[in-house]
């Protein structure tokens, strides 16, 4: 979760990613910081987030993020 | 009840939006080409001359073409009835120059040919033989008889009057509405 | 909600005067180019007339109702308008035929020469005029161009809403009365300039005259023959290079006459007979006659029509003559201005 | 058939009357009709074209569907022989078969879309290479007709198509149904492009007459209309003035052109929409919104949020998105990561599939070069302010209180739409170095005194008509900004006597200042060629 906040916080510092609870709907994140954050993804963890699960859901907060992950990684 | 009440409600709508319709499918009874010639087919021919060094084309402005021909010799002006528009006619030595003003141009609306000192781009005047003409002009005209020979591209018309088998009237003229 | 029905309705009401009353102000009144009003004042005289004319701007410029009545006593009404094509000839007819039946009617063969509607300012001028009735919707079908469409003539307003920009005082004086502009449907145009270029007219593409034209030519003279009336063409004198009747015209025109029983008199070589003179009895130059040209032409024919159509001189009965008297004072009183 | 025709007010007009008379489960059937009898009115001989992606989208997703539950029920009844690994490869095989499946879809439709829509711009441009190298021989430029709406019915379709094979769409059994979803006449001609979770259950659901419905909706309809032939058709007049002749209309003019034909496409298109949205709300449908006051965004990002909604979010969901995450991408990034550092390694993918992506943009609105170049330079805007954007934070951080002042947010929305306006006037020259020669003439030629002397009356606009456009624009604007918060139609909703004011005033407004009939011709709707 940890290596998780650092690839986001690479991208803004300036946001606290632990309370933000909407990063896609308040524009926080626009398409092109998801799509960085999914290939960093992809290559940190090794978990290729498929195109249908990029939704705001999943992208609202670094939990959400992560049980996304979690649960592409265990199927 | 209902059924019958929207079918005729649907009737009258539909009337209504036959009602609307325009011109482009009622009754138009006869086609483009008219009466005895072919369709205004795209013909090759020129609608300009070449008169004192001046190009003078059909529908061009007409301020310039008349101050490059200087003064005429007379000129006689016709209107509209209704006062839609006004036709000017400019003579000069071997041509007649007719422009049209609808208040807010004035174009060249014909070029009528008086003596054979002024030919057609293509090569034939007054005096040549009518079989100069087609084959100088092409051989499918849009419109031939024994009187006259005519060549017509859009709103253009370059029409050569015949009197026994060679041609007495060159004539250029614009007719922007159907016959 | 109940009051919200009872605003609704009453908005709509308020919406539909306003947009009458706009419809009013925007509609052209015709007071520079006159010829847009002559079709709408038939209805005020219509009653009591013999002989009818239909046709062209040469209809309305060359004969004169008034002086017929003066000389030969026959009552007669010009149903004229400017380019008035051979159909719109044949529904005015119609529609005239509604409100009286004459003895006979004259057409000008001129407008044979158009096949086809030609310009959508014209189709206004004559058809906008008109009362509606299935003759109306006849002519307007008959008539529409391609960027017409048949709603602009139930909602003219639709059609005109861009004069809104361009309102002249009269718009507002004649908003609500018409301005009468003819003489029983004569146009008076007291003017005169001399026609000095006695030229021939300019060559046409096709001289054959369109089906289209004889086909409603055919329905007129077959509605006059329904209803036992006489129908006569002529051709207004004429003697300029933009209105110039082609001989290959008159050859089809005559054959046409003689095919059908028809009199046809082509006033153009009569003229000199009647004493028409080029120099003063035209008002642009021989395209149309001044109202001295007219009334010479009206003379001419008028002895035509006692002597050949049997057409009575009715100046004795006493309410007939009552109501052209007063035609009369307001022809002479713009005549002699 | 034109929005801003009588056929198309006497055929709404019917619709709306079966629609609300006949039985409610016959609801959707009558919009089926009254979409086909829309498109054929358009031309019949494109009918077959809707037919096609009609039918091929049904049978996709019907192969699809049976795929997905033959492997559902297989794996069902032996769930437990088979090992994780197992189940695992044959789900693999089944969205394989799936993908099959979809992609011959997508290339028999998109292949029509491109047939018809770029064969002769590629010919074009085969022939001028041909030249370049010399050769005599020339292909023939075919004329093709484009089918009405066919960019956005076809985009929304395989929408649907990418939604069905993703599971995010339950397939539509019922192929009328269907084909009402590709052809609900509104939103034929220009959009919006609904998704099928939006619109699908929507259209086939009986609707009960609903008069704030119906209100709101014939309220829409009249304020599209008032944008449309009020201002938009009007400014057109000026705008094809200073299209027709670059040469004369220079410097100073190609300033004006940009704004005319800023408030000219906005009216025309954000009209055209009010009226589509209008239409569909009066019937009790409600589709998703393409604008978001758009003018009043304060970067290009913004601003691609709020104009042409559907159009971006559809290419971000089925183009960008799949494009960056797939795998070939991901190949990439790992080698640009080993080549140029981490840094750069990590912008590549992105910045690659947004190229990709504005290029297909821009090729989508039409078949041009400059068309091309609009798409690019957009993305360019958009890719230089994000590289920028940590000297803007530094900026800002410097200025705070000038960062937040209003006026600072104003000069941003100018920027963006002066900006905006500039890339787009690219839509109106015939070709892009004219362009490029127009906006140079800016700086170069000065006439300004020459253009508020006389020459603006040459455009073909009188006075009374350029004031007519201000207070349009004026009206516009208020209302804009009046509706920020809660729709106009819904605060006057409760007072019916002002509201039957404005609407009254503007339906006569409509009537006596629009540019139509024979003294305007009405244009055809900017996207109409689609």
């Amino acid at each position: 979760m940890e290596k998780l906040i650092e690839i986001l916080q690479e991208l803004h510092d300036d946001v606290d990613f632990y309370a933000e609870q909407g990063l896609v709907d308040d524009g926080v994140l626009d398409s092109l910081d998801i799509v960085a954050i999914v290939t960093e993804i992809d290559s940190e963890f090794g978990v290729r987030i498929p195109p249908e699960e990029i939704i705001p859901e999943n992208f609202n907060s670094a939990e959400a993020l992560w049980a996304l992950i979690s649960k592409l990684d265990e199927v | 009840m209902k059924k019958f009440l929207a079918l005729l409600l649907c009737l009258m709508m539909a009337f209504c939006l036959v009602a609307c319709e325009n011109k482009k499918n009622n009754n138009n009874n006869d086609d483009d080409d008219g009466e005895g010639g072919g369709a205004s087919k795209k013909s090759s021919v020129s609608f300009y001359v070449n008169y004192n060094s001046v190009k003078i084309e059909l529908g061009a402005d007409a301020k310039a073409v008349l101050s490059a021909l200087g003064t005429p010799k007379r000129t006689d002006d016709q209107g509209e009835c209704g006062g839609l528009g006004r036709v000017t006619k400019y003579v000069y030595a071997s041509l007649e120059l007719f422009t049209l003003n609808n208040g807010k141009t004035e174009t060249v609306d014909g070029i009528k040919l008086l003596d054979d000192a002024v030919k057609c781009p293509e090569g034939v005047g007054i005096g040549s033989a009518s079989a100069d003409v087609l084959k100088a002009c092409g051989s499918n005209p849009t419109n031939k008889s024994d009187t006259g020979i005519t060549y017509t591209s859009g709103s253009k018309n370059l029409i050569f009057s015949l009197r026994d088998g060679a041609v007495s009237g060159i004539e250029y003229k614009v007719i922007s509405t159907k016959k | 909600m109940k009051k919200r029905i009872i605003i609704s309705v009453a908005a709509l009401l308020v919406i539909c005067v306003l947009l009458s009353l706009l419809q009013m102000l925007v509609m052209p009144k015709y007071t520079d180019n006159k010829e847009g009003a002559l079709v709408s004042e038939y209805y005020d005289e219509a009653g009591d007339h013999d002989l009818i004319f239909v046709g062209d701007c040469e209809v309305y410029e060359s004969f004169v109702p008034a002086y017929l009545w003066e000389k030969y006593g026959i009552s007669s009404y010009v149903r004229g308008s400017a380019q008035q094509l051979v159909w719109q000839s044949y529904y005015l007819l119609e529609e005239t035929l509604r409100y009286e039946t004459p003895k006979a009617v004259v057409f000008n063969v001129m407008a044979l020469k158009y096949g086809e509607p030609q310009r959508e300012a014209y189709n206004r001028m004559t058809l906008d005029g008109m009362r509606w009735s299935t003759s109306k919707v006849g002519a307007i079908r008959a008539s529409m161009t391609e960027e017409e469409s048949f709603v602009e003539y139930v909602f003219p307003l639709l059609r005109f809403h861009s004069r809104i920009t361009e309102l002249t005082p009269d718009d507002f004086r004649y908003a609500f009365r018409d301005n009468k502009v003819s003489h029983s449907g004569y146009l008076m145009q007291t003017g005169v300039k001399p026609q000095t270029d006695f030229s021939e007219g300019r060559a046409e593409v096709d001289y054959t005259i369109d089906e289209n034209a004889w086909k409603y030519l055919d329905m007129m003279r077959e509605l006059c023959d329904d209803k036992g009336i006489e129908l006569i063409l002529v051709k207004a004198p004429t003697n300029s290079w933009m209105y110039w009747w082609h001989d290959e015209w008159e050859a089809q025109v005559d054959s046409y006459a003689e095919r059908h029983g028809l009199s046809y008199y082509n006033f153009i070589p009569l003229a000199d007979e009647m004493g028409i003179d080029w120099s003063t009895d035209t008002y642009d130059a021989g395209a149309h006659l001044n109202v001295y040209g007219a009334e010479k032409l009206t003379e001419y024919f008028g002895q035509i029509l006692t002597e050949k159509h049997g057409l009575a001189d009715r100046s004795a009965e006493a309410e007939l003559a009552k109501s052209w008297d007063a035609r009369l004072e307001k022809y002479y009183e713009e005549r002699n201005k | 058939m034109l929005f801003t025709s009588y056929e198309f007010l006497a055929f709404l007009a019917v619709v709306f009357l079966l629609y609300y008379i006949l039985p409610k489960k016959t609801q959707w059937v009558t919009l089926l009709v009254a979409s086909y009898v829309f498109y054929a009115l358009a031309g019949v001989e494109y009918l077959a074209f809707i037919a096609v992606t009609t039918v091929s989208s049904f049978i996709a997703t019907m192969l699809m569907g049976r795929v997905s539950s033959r492997e559902n029920r297989y794996l069902e009844q032996n769930r437990s022989e088979l090992s994780k690994d197992e189940i695992k490869a044959y789900r693999a095989k089944a969205k394989g078969r799936r993908f099959l499946i979809l992609c011959l879809a997508l290339l028999l439709n998109f292949g029509i879309l491109a047939v018809l829509k770029y064969t002769a711009f590629a010919v074009v441009n085969v022939n001028s290479w041909l030249h370049a190298f010399g050769a005599e021989t020339e292909l023939t430029i075919p004329s093709l007709l484009l089918p009405l709406g066919i960019s956005f019915y076809t985009f929304q379709t395989m929408g649907y198509l990418i939604d069905a094979y993703r599971g995010k769409a339950e397939i539509e059994r019922n192929p009328f149904k269907l084909a009402l979803f590709v052809s609900f006449f509104p939103q034929l001609i220009q959009g919006p492009i609904s998704r099928f979770k939006d619109l699908g259950a929507q259209l086939t659901a009986p609707h009960a007459f609903a008069r704030k419905n119906f209100t709101y909706g014939i309220q829409r309809i009249i304020w599209g209309y008032f944008k449309k032939l009020v201002v938009a058709d009007r400014v057109l007049v000026a705008i094809n003035a200073m299209i027709e002749a670059p040469e004369e209309f220079k410097g100073f003019y190609v300033f004006l052109l940009i704004i005319l034909y800023s408030v000219q496409i906005y009216a025309d298109f954000t009209g055209g929409i009010d009226i589509t949205i209008g239409i569909a709300e009066a019937l009790g449908i409600r589709l998703t919104e393409n604008f978001n006051r758009p003018f009043s965004s304060r970067s290009t990002k913004e601003y691609w949020n709020r104009w042409h909604i559907t159009m971006g979010s559809w290419f971000t969901d089925y183009i960008f998105y799949p494009l960056s995450v797939c795998r070939p991408m991901a190949k990439l990034t790992k080698g640009c990561r080993k080549i140029f550092g981490k840094n750069i390694g990590k912008r590549i993918p992105v910045y690659l599939a947004t190229v990709i992506t504005w290029f297909l943009t821009g090729l989508w609105h039409g078949a041009g070069w400059n068309f091309i170049v609009w798409g690019l330079l957009n993305c360019l805007v958009i890719l230089v302010s994000r590289e920028l954007e940590p000297l803007y934070a530094k900026f800002e951080n410097k200025f705070p209180r000038l960062h937040a002042s209003y006026a600072y947010g104003v000069f941003m929305s100018v920027r963006t739409f002066l900006l905006m306006g500039l890339i787009r006037s690219l839509d109106c020259y015939r070709d892009v170095p004219l362009t490029f020669r127009m906006w140079g003439s800016m700086f170069t030629s000065f006439n300004l005194p020459e253009v508020f002397g006389g020459g603006i009356e040459a455009l073909g606009l009188g006075l009374a008509d350029y004031i007519i456009i201000a207070l349009g624009c004026v009206v516009m604007f208020a209302v804009s900004k009046a509706g920020k918060e809660r729709s106009v139609r819904e605060q006057l909703y409760d007072r019916p006597v002002l509201s039957w004011l404005c609407f009254g005033a503007l339906f006569i407004a409509i009537i006596l200042f629009g540019a139509y009939s024979v003294g305007y011709d009405a244009s055809q709707f900017i996207y109409n060629q689609f």
